[in-house]
């Protein structure tokens, strides 16, 4: 029923190889993309890299031909394959010769074949690896979802930044401001939390890419955040933020600072990170934020 | 073992991982020595190898491994090592590389992977054997293989790093398994069009049938082309490279940020010109067209996240992104000066970026932080530090008596032959963005005044920290003097420019590329 | 002609368990469809003539891929979002 | 988002279905690939140079051994990065275990397995010494190998196999199965040849050239065996404890 059917031979068996191939290399490509599970992605990749190794073996194929092994009577140990056989003695005394050209043909192309044992170890090796990832990952986020870890991710950050300004500002230095230690607490672990919120619908970002993407759009879209939270700060710290401009215009006196603070903080604006917005948010706050820290240590 | 010189390349640290696995195990004081001693090996092989390149009349070493040598066998039938002065003088670059990241990576690797250091070691010289390996190699089924030894070295050296870094190091897992697998895909495409996977028979197969209108070897071009600027983090596909490196262990970011972006520049330049052959790569493809405006959005964005950056670590690697943009615009403006820039550009970069990132280990070893804020004063506790990591900076800004003002200057003369007028202003416009990156932080190293324009100090000179903070207080030895040698080697390849440029020329007299205005 | 008929079944069995893998919430069985997907592969191979590379999917793809991976998820949470 | 995603998948799709326009018949003989020199002298030379029936065999471990031996490389990174990965990781048991080792092994399966194990090293064996003339080698092998170590760990737990093959010793077995090959290649480079050219140990055996070749490679998948047979224990014993290398399924 399939001899006379030429054209679907050519259309549908021939070519369905390579067409098959390119649908599992593209559920493959979709399942490391799109997938949000990480043991999933593995998934994706693993039939990403059969469906390469499916194209490579369709190239090795030969209409007609056995496999790369030699037949018997063209081993080049002929006693090895017909031992009892009549012809045993002969092709035992012969020893290896080139092939025919002519019997060329007759076998698969072996080369192909060897290039993919050389890709599936890679691949298991590959997937190896990357499970120990996961599990690494699971110790440390207890998910393996993506967007999960994602969120997570971001949130550790959130906590982190005030420390490390912490960690660089108590040096000691001298104490302008020490009242309003009450007031910017709370903005600090708020400005964050509105922050976390807004960023959960966002970091639902598939790929790593958007994820970095996600980033900076997620810090534009706070931009306008900070600014009530600034305005904040100054109606509730009035006794603050007039003392502070002093202290910078008459101490630095310096004309390289207001030559060259324009350059880094025109750029921050148009792009700005989570971090930057954060500590800009608490700058104000932190000034005084540490004091009660470093008195207590 | 003269004539073997291009295979000790590769035994010394293969053979040297091995020891450091095994011998590692009782005693883990014996990889340091190990990993320095097999790095130094396959230096003098490579020194070696060089010079029998220069001195052969082809300029070209090949090594066929199996003795499957020409005169008796088809070629492609071994594996063959094809170093021509670009192959062997970026296989020069990675090796002293590795050898000076080697003795900088004593403390770093006791102190931050503890119990791990057979494990780094073994992973740490297998890396360089990749790197140097998909450098020599001429065959192109062998460059995959040596492509994932590389890759898979790296993501188990980043993940030794921070918590994040097992995050980040899945990212790049299947971002560079996307690459790679890609690669392969497009050398499949080219081994069912021409039957060979020598890199040397593939071009000959591709001139000899005319293969270049054929759709397959478009397609091939298209998948080895996108595959490697995976690879290389070209600026859509960087998303795996700034988590990856902001969070490896330090001796990792530092060995990897100058090599694997390089290497796989390098590679892209093999590809264009010895395997699919100058007149495939930019006559027949729209690539020439595409190409140097992806690259103008690449450098603009990358520059422009990297003045985003709080963070040394971080705004560096997307220094890096920027950097790659430069290279691979290099290539495709197609021009004689955009490729010599181009080369010129891979070696003096990776010595450059070597620097800083050395020179960022020590800070973050000395300072507990990279961010820009715990930087002030540091001028005057490690002067030598901060003195190699600028020579580094201004390398980067392009700075005269360093070898990035050289390399640059030759991207901007490819352009303006070419008259690729949007690739000059975006490489002028990027140099302005690290002339405000690294003055910004001298600034801030200087300067008492926080991010918000808050005062730190009193007055004149004050920097508002004790004198306990300001003393003198130099990294250990065996991290600095590493960073001042990659900052020596920064003036010296910057002064010496004219002859390393000699030995480009050498090798792309043998193509066919137009060198005056317009084509 | 029945050999190609054998390649056709095979052909579109590949593909439905590669999008069942993809697309089963359970991870446990995720895999082991993965483990099918893979030892029909490894048929699809045996007939194509690459005895050898069919040898190495059938131990590796089918084999240690799947016990590994069993293995790693018996260590994290066995659902999945999607 | 997971629309933009099908973007690229889309575009790849579509490049590779264009090229396949263009692709080489079905099967045709005179194809590039399979009318090239080089697939015909790996067919009719193969048993002429190295005397190996099993083309696939001579051109993994011989041909293109350079190749390979980075394959095994591979291998042994792997087994070394996931345990770089693993190894002191924060082990934190937050999440309650969703199994349960039972403390008496089931006594079908321990005795079924104690049967089967033998066989399986015997036929890993096999797989690994009869590559030159059917199906299986060096990776295969070992591969079965490990599967039996795994098995014990399975029936009964994971310190009865670990008894067997500890995990240091793991390590130094991955690793001389890279140094048998790359010794050998070593010793034939110290004996005249290229890195890798097996013919010259015919001037230290008693063999001709190409029997040197042959027995060379069956050294070669030796060395394979040993790294894939650690590693993939290894890789097991690992990833089912969390690097405790302690429970385990």
């Amino acid at each position: 029923m399939f001899e006379d059917g030429t054209i679907i031979n050519e259309l549908f068996i021939e070519r369905l190889n390579y067409f098959i191939y390119v649908i599992l290399l593209l559920i493959g490509l979709h399942g490391m993309i799109a997938k949000n599970n990480l043991i999933k992605k593995l998934i994706g990749m693993s039939i990403f890299q059969t469906a390469i190794i499916l194209f490579y073996v369709s190239v090795g194929v030969k209409e007609g031909a056995t496999i790369p092994i030699y037949l018997p009577e063209h081993d080049p140990h002929g006693s090895h394959a017909s031992h009892g056989d009549e012809n045993g003695t002969e092709e035992a005394v012969h020893g290896p010769v080139v092939l025919e050209s002519g019997l060329v043909k007759g076998y698969a192309n072996p080369l192909p074949h060897v290039l993919m044992l050389t890709a599936i170890v890679v691949g298991v090796a590959t997937l190896g690896l990357a499970l120990a990832l996961c599990l690494r990952i699971y110790q440390g986020y207890g998910t393996i979802e993506e967007d999960e870890i994602l969120a997570k991710i971001e949130r550790q950050e959130m906590r982190l930044k005030p420390s490390i300004i912490v960690k660089s500002a108590d040096s000691p230095k001298p104490k302008t401001s020490n009242s309003e230690n009450s007031a910017p607490k709370p903005k600090v672990s708020s400005s964050p939390s509105t922050k976390r919120s807004k960023a959960r619908p966002k970091a639902k970002a598939k790929t790593a890419s958007t994820a970095t993407k996600a980033k900076t759009s997620q810090a534009k879209s706070s931009s306008p955040k900070p600014k009530p939270a600034v305005s904040k700060s100054t109606t509730t710290g009035t006794k603050k933020s007039p003392a502070k401009p002093k202290t910078t215009a008459s101490k630095t006196a310096g004309k390289s600072t207001t030559k060259a603070k324009p350059k880094p903080r025109a750029k921050p604006k148009a792009k700005p990170t989570t971090r930057t917005k954060a500590t800009s948010t608490a700058k104000k706050a932190t000034a005084s934020k540490p004091k009660p820290r470093t008195p207590k240590k | 073992m003269m004539e073997n010189a291009i295979a000790w390349i590769l035994i010394f640290p293969l053979f040297g991982s091995v020891a450091c696995a095994i011998l590692g195990m009782g005693n883990k004081k014996i990889c340091y020595p190990i990993a320095v001693l097999s790095m130094a090996g396959s230096l003098w092989g490579g020194i070696e190898t060089l010079r029998q390149v220069i001195a052969s009349e082809v300029h070209r070493v090949s090594y066929i491994f199996g003795g499957w040598t020409l005169d008796k066998y088809p070629r492609g039938v071994g594996i063959e090592f094809h170093a021509d002065i670009l192959g062997i003088l970026i296989t020069l670059v990675v090796l002293g590389v590795g050898l000076i990241v080697s003795i900088y990576s004593k403390l770093p690797v006791q102190d931050e992977t503890p119990n791990k250091e057979p494990l780094f070691y073994t992973l740490f010289l297998l890396q360089i054997t990749g790197l140097a390996g998909i450098c020599l190699t001429g065959d192109a089924f062998n460059l995959y293989v040596l492509i994932e030894v590389a890759a898979l070295t790296g993501y188990g050296l980043i993940a030794m790093g921070s918590k994040r870094a097992a995050a980040a190091t899945f990212n790049y897992v299947i971002l560079g398994t996307i690459g790679a697998s890609l690669y392969l895909l497009g050398v499949g495409y080219i081994y069912i069009k021409t039957g060979t996977l020598n890199m040397v028979g593939i071009h000959d197969v591709i001139v000899a049938n005319g293969l270049a209108d054929s759709s397959t070897m478009q397609v091939a071009f298209v998948l080895v082309g996108i595959g490697i600027l995976i690879k290389m983090a070209f600026f859509p596909f960087h998303a795996w490279l700034p988590n990856a490196y902001c969070n490896a262990p330090t001796v990792t970011s530092s060995l990897l940020a100058p090599l694997v972006t390089k290497v796989m520049i390098y590679v892209m330049i093999r590809m264009v010109l010895s395997v699919f052959g100058v007149e495939f790569s930019f006559e027949s493809t729209l690539w020439v067209d595409v190409m140097p405006w992806l690259v103008v959005v690449a450098i603009i964005c990358a520059a422009v996240m990297a003045l985003a950056q709080r963070e040394i670590k971080r705004m560096l690697a997307y220094l890096i992104v920027a950097e790659v943009g430069y290279m691979v615009g290099g290539v495709w403006i197609y021009n004689y000066y955009g490729l010599i820039g181009s080369i010129f550009h891979v070696i003096s970069d990776a010595c450059m970026t070597l620097c800083l990132f050395l020179g960022a280990g020590l800070i973050l070893r000395k300072a507990k932080t990279t961010h820009f804020d715990g930087l002030r004063g540091l001028f005057s506790k490690m002067p030598l530090t901060m003195t190699g990591f600028f020579i580094g900076g201004f390398s980067i800004i392009g700075l005269p008596p360093t070898c990035g003002f050289f390399s640059k200057w030759y991207l901007i003369t490819g352009g303006m032959v070419s008259q690729r007028w949007e690739y000059m202003v975006v490489l002028m416009f990027s140099t302005m963005v690290m002339v405000v990156l690294f003055f910004r932080l001298i600034e801030r190293i200087h300067l008492a005044v926080s991010e918000s324009g808050e005062n730190l100090g009193h007055g004149h000179g004050d920097l508002g920290l004790t004198k306990e903070q300001t003393r003198f207080d130099e990294g250990p030895l065996s991290m600095l003097i590493p960073l001042l040698l990659a900052a020596t080697v920064v003036l010296v390849v910057g002064i010496y420019n004219q002859d390393i440029v000699n030995l480009i020329e050498i090798f792309l007299s043998e193509f066919n590329l137009p060198k005056g205005v317009g084509h | 002609m029945g050999l190609e008929l054998f390649n056709t079944l095979i052909l579109l069995l590949l593909v439905v368990a590669a999008i069942i893998a993809l697309r089963v919430k359970d991870l446990l069985t995720a895999s082991v469809v993965f483990a099918v997907y893979s030892f029909l592969m490894c048929l699809l191979w045996a007939e194509m003539g690459a005895v050898d590379v069919a040898f190495t999917e059938a131990t590796v793809g089918a084999g240690i891929s799947t016990v590994v991976m069993i293995a790693t998820i018996f260590n994290l949470k066995r659902k999945s979002s999607d | 988002m997971k629309k933009l995603s099908l973007i690229p998948v889309l575009v790849v799709g579509a490049l590779l279905i264009y090229a396949a326009d263009d692709f080489p018949e079905w099967g045709n003989l005179s194809a590039p690939a399979s009318a090239s020199p080089l697939s015909s002298h790996f067919i009719s030379n193969t048993g002429f140079d190295t005397e190996v029936p099993n083309m696939v065999t001579a051109v993994l471990a011989d041909y293109r051994g350079f190749d390979t031996m980075f394959e095994t490389v591979v291998v042994f990174i792997a087994g070394m990065a996931v345990l770089a990965i693993l190894k002191n990781s924060s082990g934190s048991n937050s999440k309650k275990k969703n199994f349960h080792i039972e403390t008496e092994p089931d006594i079908i399966v321990t005795n079924t397995v104690r049967l089967l194990i033998p066989v399986i090293q015997i036929f890993a064996f096999y797989v690994l010494a009869h590559g030159h003339v059917s199906p299986g080698g060096g990776f295969q092998g070992g591969v079965v190998m490990g599967a039996s170590f795994i098995m014990i760990a399975l029936s009964w737990d994971l310190e009865k196999a670990l008894a067997r093959f500890p995990m240091d010793r793991c390590f130094i077995v991955a690793g001389l199965g890279i140094v048998l090959y790359a010794g050998i290649g070593l010793l034939s480079m110290f004996l005249g040849g290229e890195f890798l050219d097996y013919a010259e140990l015919a001037n230290v055996f008693p063999v001709s050239r190409e029997m040197a070749r042959y027995h060379a490679m069956l050294g070669v998948e030796i060395g394979v065996g040993l790294t894939v047979t650690a590693i993939m224990f290894a890789l097991y014993a690992n990833l089912a404890t969390e690097g405790r290398l302690k429970g385990g399924l």
